[in-house]
């Protein structure tokens, strides 16, 4: 180490890209969890994409009622006459996004809790946590019940009753989180240096919470899309004729014997959903633990 | 120890008043009209009225709740608006069936789960197949495993029966009024097959989920613990790596794996209704659904508040294990 | 083993050395019965995720029935591995591929079945591990894990006593947590001298080999130098044999019979304790026993040994001390040396022969190839000198701190429901005062209140009681924390810690950059250092960054808290330069806490003792080592290990009493080893002036 | 606790002998209290095992109307006075109860009592009686305060006044209650079955009634367990676990219908499947609109599209047989959408916005929702579907505002007189007159019809009334529908009766031997 030789430029310019260590952290997991990363996103970009590629409406009959799967109908067509693709795909994007909007929710006021309870600490902890146990020792589903049968089922009341539920756990874990960031000596030696709460908060705090709690986010898209999926089952998501595939399994069930295709893919859609989140979320973990 | 009930004591009471108090908001807010319902539509307006009155809907919201929380306290959940029955008759019928499943159930699931993580953190070139068994398990909805599970042990193989607790016979019940516990109790061997028949489906898909997830977690705490060094003086002693791994690394492991458990009885919620539904099991998720289709209130206050108790209490028993499986927590939490 | 002094002198290339000896060499064994333990040509290499490490790159080694080996070398040159090796326990996530032969007890460790391993794991060998607080099965009475080797309760019961752990009998239905560090160590050592015995139910079995791997690391002095004892102990009774690996060269010099130096995987040296520790032969041997602390207050070679080891994932074709070595020699980077006479050197140092340089051939000139890493200490104007300006400038009379009388007790809330709270009484009456630019070492074992100390000196904690006084107008005291990787953010750079703290200080933005980049080549971290995470630096570095980003603060006094506790020697040894030469520039006064007396004296003007949160001597450095007054004192110092074989003559029994409580009496009075009176055990001593020094014991003249 | 649950014989019966009959409820039923019952599932169990004075003649399977017509029964005859208030009937002889007491005059007119005093749901079927005499066991006579022309439907509808044991009633009572605490679990009536286990949520079983004064019924015992799910009692069926199922979606009896090995039966029933348009606010407020929204459903295709051959298009405003074929014709000339579309089009933005709302679990309800969505969409209409559990639906009258715009449901009336349909579905102020629907001369012409002695008259003024609304175009009457059962091939002896959906007559019912 003869002499520091860098100058700013440099030095900035030998960070790695993001894409860079993206690609550099993606070859360092398995096979399985590789493709399911990609999976993840190629599927949540083709999900977007969805309303532009589908090929049929998802409401209105597009041909007699209970026709197997064919060329032009590539899940048949279900009791009404419609296009079993459509409605699947349709309910798979409606899945996808609205377990992403609660673990969103969840993230944000579980993680400014949990922040709070974790930076403070002292009784403001002590109350926050105490609510917290509260909310999450509310029997979850129980709620849901109860805030759909009084809002009238909807997604969105469904999604609402399900963040009332969700939220608490986010907390948990980014208050445990902080608390043992906030325990590390490089808070003193931040508080020591000089630094506000805002900064320690925001660069010395924050940026320790966010592994656990992608990792348990990761791992919750499964869990919550069949938690969703269970829900609409029960008829607490969207009332017919939204494509959802709780509720075209629940409804399509009636066909089990005369038109499997019609319960049976919007299971399917649920299953691949959740497979590639699982398999996603194993990824995650096991690239936060290196 | 004390201190460990008292708090537990004081955090259910404290979810019961939150619930009771969510449901009488929810009971004001929501526009439906239940002694309307329970009377129908013929009823004269001065029926319905004077209902209204017995049963105390014209009180300021205040007033409802201080009496039902006296009632409660003396242990009424006032009647059914449906089955015109004390609610606590009902639950303790109902509850009775939800538990045997859901005990069972929990069982099922801790047996498997502790299988299945066992098996994918040590079962070598296996390990694979077991994580893929468990992805797959823990991507399927409830209601998907339970309709396979339906077709292919009774539709198609005839093995397992698919609705209800029994098969139609005359039976003793008592005392506890879990048929696989009586039938035992009363030496009676078709009674105890045929409820074991019937519990296997519905308990093995609400075990399903739970299972894989405490795998999951005890997968990933197991390869944690098997890491420590205390396993490595373990396997410096020249034990077996089967003892190493039972006797050293899946007490240590209990730990997360039993919060995961904690947090699973939750999620085993919704899998009671969606299968007590399919499976016609008469439980409380049936008694839930039907409540909650005739806005009969007090029935589902009367719900709410036993799971909410069940869900502290069994929160509360996992924490014990904690306790138990850990002698360091012993110290703190005495 | 043939005597061949001649050899060292051979200037024949290597190659052709290599190959004649590889040939004829017979194996290095000890005369006498045969070995216990017998390693050949042993490769080790693991899969780490960057790559393939070569732990171990062809290793010979036998033990002797009943004899001490220690293995000793700098942190990552394969010692751990090496006993992991023996014990047929190599991380099996780093799926090892070995090869060579390690027989114990007949049987090959690599090879051999598992049930051919397990038999030998129960009854030849045990296995002593660093971490005495992580070794032991935190959900297992202790009772369980002692028999679990096969050993009946009875011999159990019995091999606690012989480690000296009380109550044996109720500490069999214990578990680890509710022992303290030094008795789990020797529950560990009990459980280690445990065997398989025959058939009789109580047969009194040990066996023949305990791998000890840093056995006593992380225990304090006085409890280190009871554990060493222990081994000796113990080892004479059972006749055992045991494999000490350490990297202190003073606790080897204490029990070993034969000393094997590892370095990059290889041996570089083997030989009885006293040769080498008298007259090394190998270079690096040398360079390690220079680098060693001692506490004589002898300054020593400020860098002995510069550079760092190879990259154990591409080790160097030659000798893998080439690089760093004075002596080298073209034909050294060609094929690694053999080891050969007890020594893989190609160009050993005489024997008997321990400074004079010119002996050897090649240390006249420079050598062609040397990797020059040195020191340039003065190579740059140091840019952070204007941050410390304002403390040098007026660095007359005023003290860069002063404690008086500070005093601090945790409250400790485990108390179940109606009994009394209970105190722990971490820091009690101390006072303390460091000159500006003057340097105070404060010295004590573990828990005895030196890191609460420092944050109330720092204003991180807020005394109960008494006053502390930072130097009018400078800025405030930087604590540089006990554990330095933790104190530095993880998911920030070191040059963005101490940019943040210029920023802090009001540097302008422009500026913040450059002087940032000159305070951290002022502490000796390159560029790559300087963006890196700290995860990714090593022990040296981390404490180098942590350094530089106090020094950012521009403080008029630097408060190290171990500055030095888990760095290799010679690293310490170049931290320790550091500091020194910080406080000589920039005029930065320090107060460094330490458990390692020899850096207490190397860095200290004056040294205070600690014990159980009170001060019990301090005076100046000299003195205090010379002439310690308080037992406490005298205590400690004789059992800090020196590299004389053999000399280590602990006086200090048992471990400190808990803080928590009321104190009454004398806190040493448990230990003490005068003559204890009724004073003592009633009256708090305080601090008296004793000659120069001022102690707090009522037994003093 | 030690309880026999399963049945007082102590005998142990397997899973299913020849004798006995296994039939699925989709849910628990009310409690089987004849004077509390008020439910639709759960008509099975109360009329199997009581008994009214009159009852309607059950039709025959397949039948394509009914008449209505009905028949003495514990009575064996009856009379009205001319002024319509007094109404004298002659008891049938040698009809015991389950407990064997006789069935006398004092014992229905301890029944008719009980109802009124246990004051619930159906008690307003005596509401207008001013005393009650027994001249002598075998006469028993109602007098009434003022002339109520529904009062022999009343007397014959599934929830009308059954005969009670006054004997075991009178044993059970307790704090007063007129055992109605008893009665949850047990019968006392006449039927041919009485109940022997009522397990909520499980199973309910009914047993032979070996004294029944009609002679023996085929089955012993009928079983009825609880299956809410519409996959596993079709499972059931096909794995012969369950002989007889009702009310199921028309996709599976269409299945069924041309399976080998199942009986797909259906009889006429006072179902009708209609919509409720609300004409207080927003875009239905103007009759064009919603004249043009009926014209623009074309019940041609709809109905069979979603029902089937479950149901057939309504030709009347009143379920089938109230009123005389020809009267209160529903009939309206299908437009197509254009008409609605031109008149959406020029609605304000805020108009176009509609709630279309069902009640949750009619598969067949929701089917036809999302058709009519469809329609309205294409017609310009903004629609959102709400579907809400029934005590939501009963509350809409209160929630002017907030409840939905259109509303599609399936519905019945209590008995097969026109009044009981009028009065709460479309009369002002009718309980199920969810969206506030108002023709007051049609109010008072029921009014008329209800009061009036002579039954011709009666009719007339219904019919009448019923012109009135369908002009109104407030309800747009879609489908009579069918109750239909599957069974399985072994089944034999239906018989229904058209006020009584979901129930079969028990003691016609027999398995054929295989
Ligand atoms: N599980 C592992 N996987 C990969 N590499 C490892 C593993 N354990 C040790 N190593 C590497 O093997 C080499 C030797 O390690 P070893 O632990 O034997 O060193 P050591 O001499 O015991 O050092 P220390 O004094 O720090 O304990 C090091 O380079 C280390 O990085
Ligand atoms: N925040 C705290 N709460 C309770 N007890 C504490 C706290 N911090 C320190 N202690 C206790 O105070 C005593 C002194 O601790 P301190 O860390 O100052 O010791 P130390 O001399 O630095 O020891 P070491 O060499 O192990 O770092 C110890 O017994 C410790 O357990
Ligand atoms: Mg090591
Ligand atoms: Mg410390």
């Amino acid at each position: 180490m003869a002499s520091i030789t860098l100058e700013r430029g440099g030095l900035l310019g030998r960070r790695l890209p993001v894409a860079g260590r993206a690609t550099a952290a993606l070859r360092r997991l398995g096979w399985l969890e590789r493709t399911a990363v990609i999976l993840f996103v190629v599927i949540t970009v083709a999900l977007v994409l969805v309303p532009l590629v589908l090929p049929h409406s998802t409401t209105r009959a597009v041909a007699a009622p209970l026709q197997g799967p064919s060329g032009a109908h590539l899940m048949g067509i279900d009791e009404q006459g419609r296009d079993v693709l459509s409605r699947v795909l349709t309910g798979m994007r409606t899945s996808w996004f609205s377990a992403f909007g609660v673990i969103a929710s969840g993230v944000i006021i579980g993680g400014l809790i949990g922040l709070a309870a974790g930076m403070i600490g002292g009784w403001v902890d002590a109350l926050l946590m105490r609510i917290t146990d509260v909310f999450l020792s509310l029997p979850g589903p129980l709620l849901v019940l109860a805030v759909v049968s009084a809002l009238g089922p909807s997604l969105r009341n469904t999604l609402i009753a399900v963040m009332v539920v969700w939220w608490p756990f986010y907390a948990r874990i980014v208050r445990a989180e902080v608390r043992s960031v906030m325990s590390r000596p490089h808070i003193e030696a931040a508080r020591m240096g000089g630094a506000g709460w805002l900064t320690i908060a925001r660069r010395h705090v924050l940026p320790g919470t966010f592994g656990s709690v992608l990792v348990t986010a990761s791992l919750d898209v499964s869990a919550l899309l069949i938690t969703l999926a269970g829900l609409s089952f029960l008829g607490l998501g969207s009332p017919a004729p939204a494509p959802e595939l709780g509720a075209m399994s629940a409804r399509g069930l009636t066909y089990l014997f005369t038109g499997w295709w019609v319960p049976v893919f919007p299971a399917i859609g649920v299953f691949i959903l959740a497979f590639i989140a699982n398999l996603c979320g194993d990824g995650v973990r096991d690239l936060m633990e290196l | 120890m004390a201190t460990f009930i008292l708090r537990r004591v004081a955090s259910l009471v404290g979810v019961l008043i939150v619930l009771s108090l969510a449901v009488f908001v929810i009971q004001t807010v929501l526009p439906a009209d239940p002694v309307r319902a329970s009377l129908g539509a013929n009823a004269s307006p001065e029926l319905v009225e004077q209902k209204r009155e017995e049963l105390g809907y014209n009180d300021p919201l205040t007033v409802q709740y201080a009496r039902f929380v006296g009632n409660v306290v003396q242990g009424d959940l006032s009647t059914s608006l449906r089955t015109k029955r004390p609610v606590t008759d009902d639950l303790a019928r109902f509850a009775r069936p939800t538990f045997e499943l859901a005990g069972c159930a929990a069982l099922l699931a801790l047996v498997l789960g502790l299988g299945l993580g066992v098996w994918s953190a040590l079962g070598g070139r296996t390990a694979s197949v077991a994580r893929l068994v468990m992805l797959g398990a823990a991507s399927a909805p409830t209601f998907f495993v339970a309709i396979v599970g339906i077709l292919l042990f009774y539709r198609r193989l005839g093995w397992l029966p698919a609705s209800g607790r029994l098969d139609r016979m005359t039976i003793q019940t008592g005392p506890t009024g879990l048929y696989t516990i009586d039938s035992l109790l009363h030496g009676n061997w078709a009674w105890f097959s045929s409820a074991v028949k019937h519990l296997i489906l519905p308990a093995f898909c609400l075990a399903v989920g739970p299972a894989v997830a405490i795998g999951r977690v005890l997968r990933g705490a197991l390869l944690d613990v098997l890491r420590l060094d205390h396993v490595r003086t373990a396997r410096s002693k020249g034990l077996r790596e089967r003892t190493v791994v039972l006797r050293h690394g899946l007490r240590n492991a209990l730990q997360p794996t039993l919060s995961m458990a904690g947090l699973q009885v939750g999620l085993l919620l919704t899998g009671v209704v969606v299968v007590e539904l399919v499976f016609a099991w008469p439980g409380l998720g049936l008694y839930t659904t039907q409540a909650i289709q005739q806005a009969d209130f007090p029935a589902v206050i009367g719900i709410v508040l036993v799971m909410g108790v069940a869900y502290v209490v069994i929160n509360a028993l996992v924490d014990i294990g904690q306790v138990i499986a850990d002698p360091r927590l012993r110290a703190k939490k005495a | 083993m043939t005597d061949n002094p001649a050899a060292g002198a051979d200037t024949i290339p290597g190659d052709a050395v290599a190959v004649a000896l590889t040939d004829a060499a017979p194996p290095p064994a000890p005369t006498g019965p045969s070995p216990v333990a017998s390693v050949r040509d042993l490769h080790v290499d693991l899969h780490a995720r960057d790559g393939v490490v070569h732990a171990l790159r062809g290793v010979d080694l036998d033990i002797a029935p009943g004899e001490v080996v220690a293995l000793v070398g700098e942190s990552g040159s394969g010692k751990s591995i090496l006993g992991a090796t023996l014990l047929g326990l190599l991380p099996r996530t780093a799926r090892p591929s070995c090869h060579g032969t390690v027989v114990v007890d007949g049987v090959d460790m690599l090879t051999g079945t598992h049930g051919e391993q397990r038999r030998v794991l129960r009854r030849s060998l045990g296995a002593v591990f660093q971490d005495p607080l992580q070794s032991l099965n935190p959900t297992m009475r202790l009772g369980r894990q002692l028999t679990e080797k096969g050993a009946s309760p009875t011999v159990a019961r019995r091999r606690l006593q012989e480690v000296g752990v009380p109550e044996a009998e109720r500490r069999l239905r214990q578990f680890p947590h509710e022992l303290s560090g030094g008795l789990r160590q020797r529950v560990m050592i009990a459980m280690a001298i445990t065997a398989e015995g025959g058939d009789a139910d109580d047969a009194d079995v040990a066996p023949q080999l305990v791998i000890a791997d840093e056995p006593t690391t992380a225990l304090d002095v006085s409890v280190q130098a009871q554990i060493v004892l222990l081994f000796d102990r113990l080892r004479r009774e059972h006749g055992c044999a045991v494999l000490l690996v350490t990297h202190d060269l003073g606790v080897a010099a204490s029990i070993a019979d034969r000393i094997a130096v590892l370095y990059a995987g290889r041996l570089c040296e083997v030989g009885p304790a006293a040769e080498v520790l008298a007259s090394p032969r190998h270079p690096y041997t040398k360079a390690l026993l220079d680098a060693r602390l001692t506490l004589d207050g002898a300054r020593a070679d400020a860098d002995p040994l510069p550079g760092s080891p190879p990259d154990p994932r591409h080790p160097p074709q030659g000798c893998g001390f080439a690089d760093r070595c004075r002596y080298v020699q073209p034909g050294c980077l060609e094929a690694p040396p053999p080891l050969r006479d007890g020594v893989a050197c190609l160009f050993p140092l005489a024997l008997g022969d321990n400074t004079d340089r010119s002996a050897h051939p090649a240390a006249a000139e420079d050598t062609p190839v040397r990797i020059s890493v040195g020191r340039t200490l003065a190579d740059h104007e140091p840019g952070a000198a204007d941050a410390a300006d304002a403390a040098t400038a007026d660095g007359s009379a005023e003290p860069a701190l002063v404690l008086e009388r500070v005093s601090k007790a945790f409250d400790l809330r485990k108390g179940r429901i109606g009994s009394a709270r209970l105190k722990l009484n971490a820091v009690v009456d101390v006072s303390l005062t460091v000159p500006a630019g003057g340097a105070v070492a404060l010295v004590g074992e573990s828990g005895c209140g030196k890191t609460t100390t420092l944050r109330m000196a720092t204003g991180l904690l807020r005394p109960d009681s008494g006053s502390v006084t930072w130097a009018a107008g400078a800025a405030r005291p930087q604590l540089v924390f006990q554990d330095a990787g933790a104190s530095l953010t993880p998911w920030m750079n070191v040059l963005d810690h101490v940019v943040e703290r210029l920023r802090f200080v009001g540097v302008p933005k422009g500026e913040r950059m450059e002087r940032a980049m000159a305070l951290l080549q002022r502490v000796g971290l390159d560029g790559r250092a300087a963006l890196a995470k700290p995860r990714a630096l090593s022990g040296g570095q981390r404490q180098r960054a942590v350094i530089a980003r106090a020094l950012a603060s521009g403080p008029s006094l630097l408060v190290c808290d171990e500055p030095v506790s888990a760095l290799d020697a010679t690293l310490a040894a170049r931290v320790l330069g550091l500091l020194e030469e910080l406080r000589e520039e920039l005029g930065v006064a320090l107060l460094v806490v330490t458990h390692d007396l020899a850096a207490a004296r190397r860095l200290g003007d004056d040294v205070a003792v600690m014990y159980l949160g009170r001060i019990i001597e301090h005076g100046p450095a000299d003195e205090l080592f010379e002439r310690p007054r308080h037992p406490y004192t005298q205590g400690l110092l004789a059992a800090v290990p020196t590299t004389e074989p053999g000399r280590l003559a602990p006086t200090l029994a048992g471990e400190p009493p808990s803080p928590v409580g009321e104190q009454r009496g004398c806190a040493f009075v448990s230990r003490c080893p005068l003559a204890v009176t009724e004073r003592c055990e009633l009256e708090v001593p305080v601090l008296r002036p004793a000659g120069p020094n001022h102690a707090a014991c009522h037994l003093l003249r | 606790e030690s309880t026999v649950e399963g049945g007082e014989g102590g005998t142990e019966t397997g899973g299913g002998g020849d004798d006995v009959l296994r039939l699925a409820f989709w849910t628990d039923m009310q409690v089987p209290d004849p004077d509390i019952f008020y439910e639709i599932e759960g008509n099975q169990v109360v009329l199997s095992t009581y008994e009214g004075l009159l009852r309607y003649k059950p039709d025959e399977p397949g039948a394509a109307t009914t008449a209505n017509e009905i028949e003495p029964w514990l009575a064996e005859s009856y009379e009205i006075s001319d002024d319509g208030l007094t109404y004298t009937f002659k008891l049938r002889q040698g009809v015991n109860f389950v407990d064997g007491t006789p069935m006398d005059a004092e014992a229905v007119k301890f029944s008719f009592e009980r109802r009124t005093k246990v004051n619930s749901s159906p008690a307003y079927m005596l509401a207008e009686v001013a005393s009650y005499e027994t001249p002598d066991p075998a006469t028993f006579v109602v007098k009434l305060t003022t002339p109520v022309s529904a009062f022999l439907d009343y007397l014959a509808a599934p929830y009308g006044p059954k005969v009670v044991s006054p004997a075991l009633i009178n044993a059970n009572e307790s704090n007063g209650d007129a055992a109605q605490d008893w009665i949850k679990t047990n019968s006392a009536g006449t039927g041919p079955y009485r109940l022997t286990e009522f397990s909520l949520g499980q199973r309910y079983v009914l047993t032979r009634n070996d004294g029944y004064w009609g002679g023996q019924a085929f089955f012993r015992e009928i079983v009825i367990n609880i299956v809410p799910d519409a996959a596993t009692q079709q499972l059931q069926l096909e794995g012969g676990d369950i002989d007889i199922l009702h009310q199921v979606p028309s996709s599976t009896t269409a299945e069924f219908r041309g399976k080998e090995g199942f009986q797909v039966v259906d009889f006429p029933v006072l179902f009708k499947t209609m919509i409720w348009v609300d004409p207080n606010r927003g875009a239905f407020k103007d009759k064009a609109v919603r004249v043009a929204l009926r014209e623009a459903i074309d019940r041609e295709t709809l109905i069979p599209q979603v029902f089937g051959e479950d149901a057939v298009i309504s030709e009347q405003l009143y379920p089938v047989g109230e009123v005389p074929e020809g009267t209160a014709s529903d009939a309206y000339e299908y437009k197509g959408l254009e008409p609605l579309k031109a008149l959406v089009s020029k609605l304000p933005e805020a108009d176009r916005t509609i709630l279309l709302g069902y009640t949750t679990g009619s598969t067949n309800d929701q089917r036809l929702t999302e058709s009519i969505q469809a329609m309205l969409t294409e017609a310009g209409f903004d629609v959102t579907i709400k579907s809400d559990v029934l005590a939501t639906v009963f509350d809409y009258v209160n929630q002017p505002d907030t409840r939905p715009n259109v509303y599609v449901g399936t519905v019945n009336p209590d008995a097969a007189h026109p009044d009981t349909w009028a009065r709460i579905f479309h009369a002002t102020g009718g309980a199920l007159n969810y969206l506030g629907a108002s023709v007051p001369e049609a109010d008072a012409l029921i009014d008329e019809g209800l009061a009036a002695v002579d039954r011709d008259e009666m009719l007339e003024k219904y019919a009448q009334a019923a012109d009135l609304w369908v002009e109104d175009a407030t309800f747009i009457t879609l489908a009579d529908v069918r109750d239909v059962f599957i069974a399985g091939p072994d089944i034999s002896g239906f018989a229904h009766k058209s006020p009584a959906p979901f129930t079969l007559e028990a003691f016609n019912l027999t398995r054929k031997a295989a």
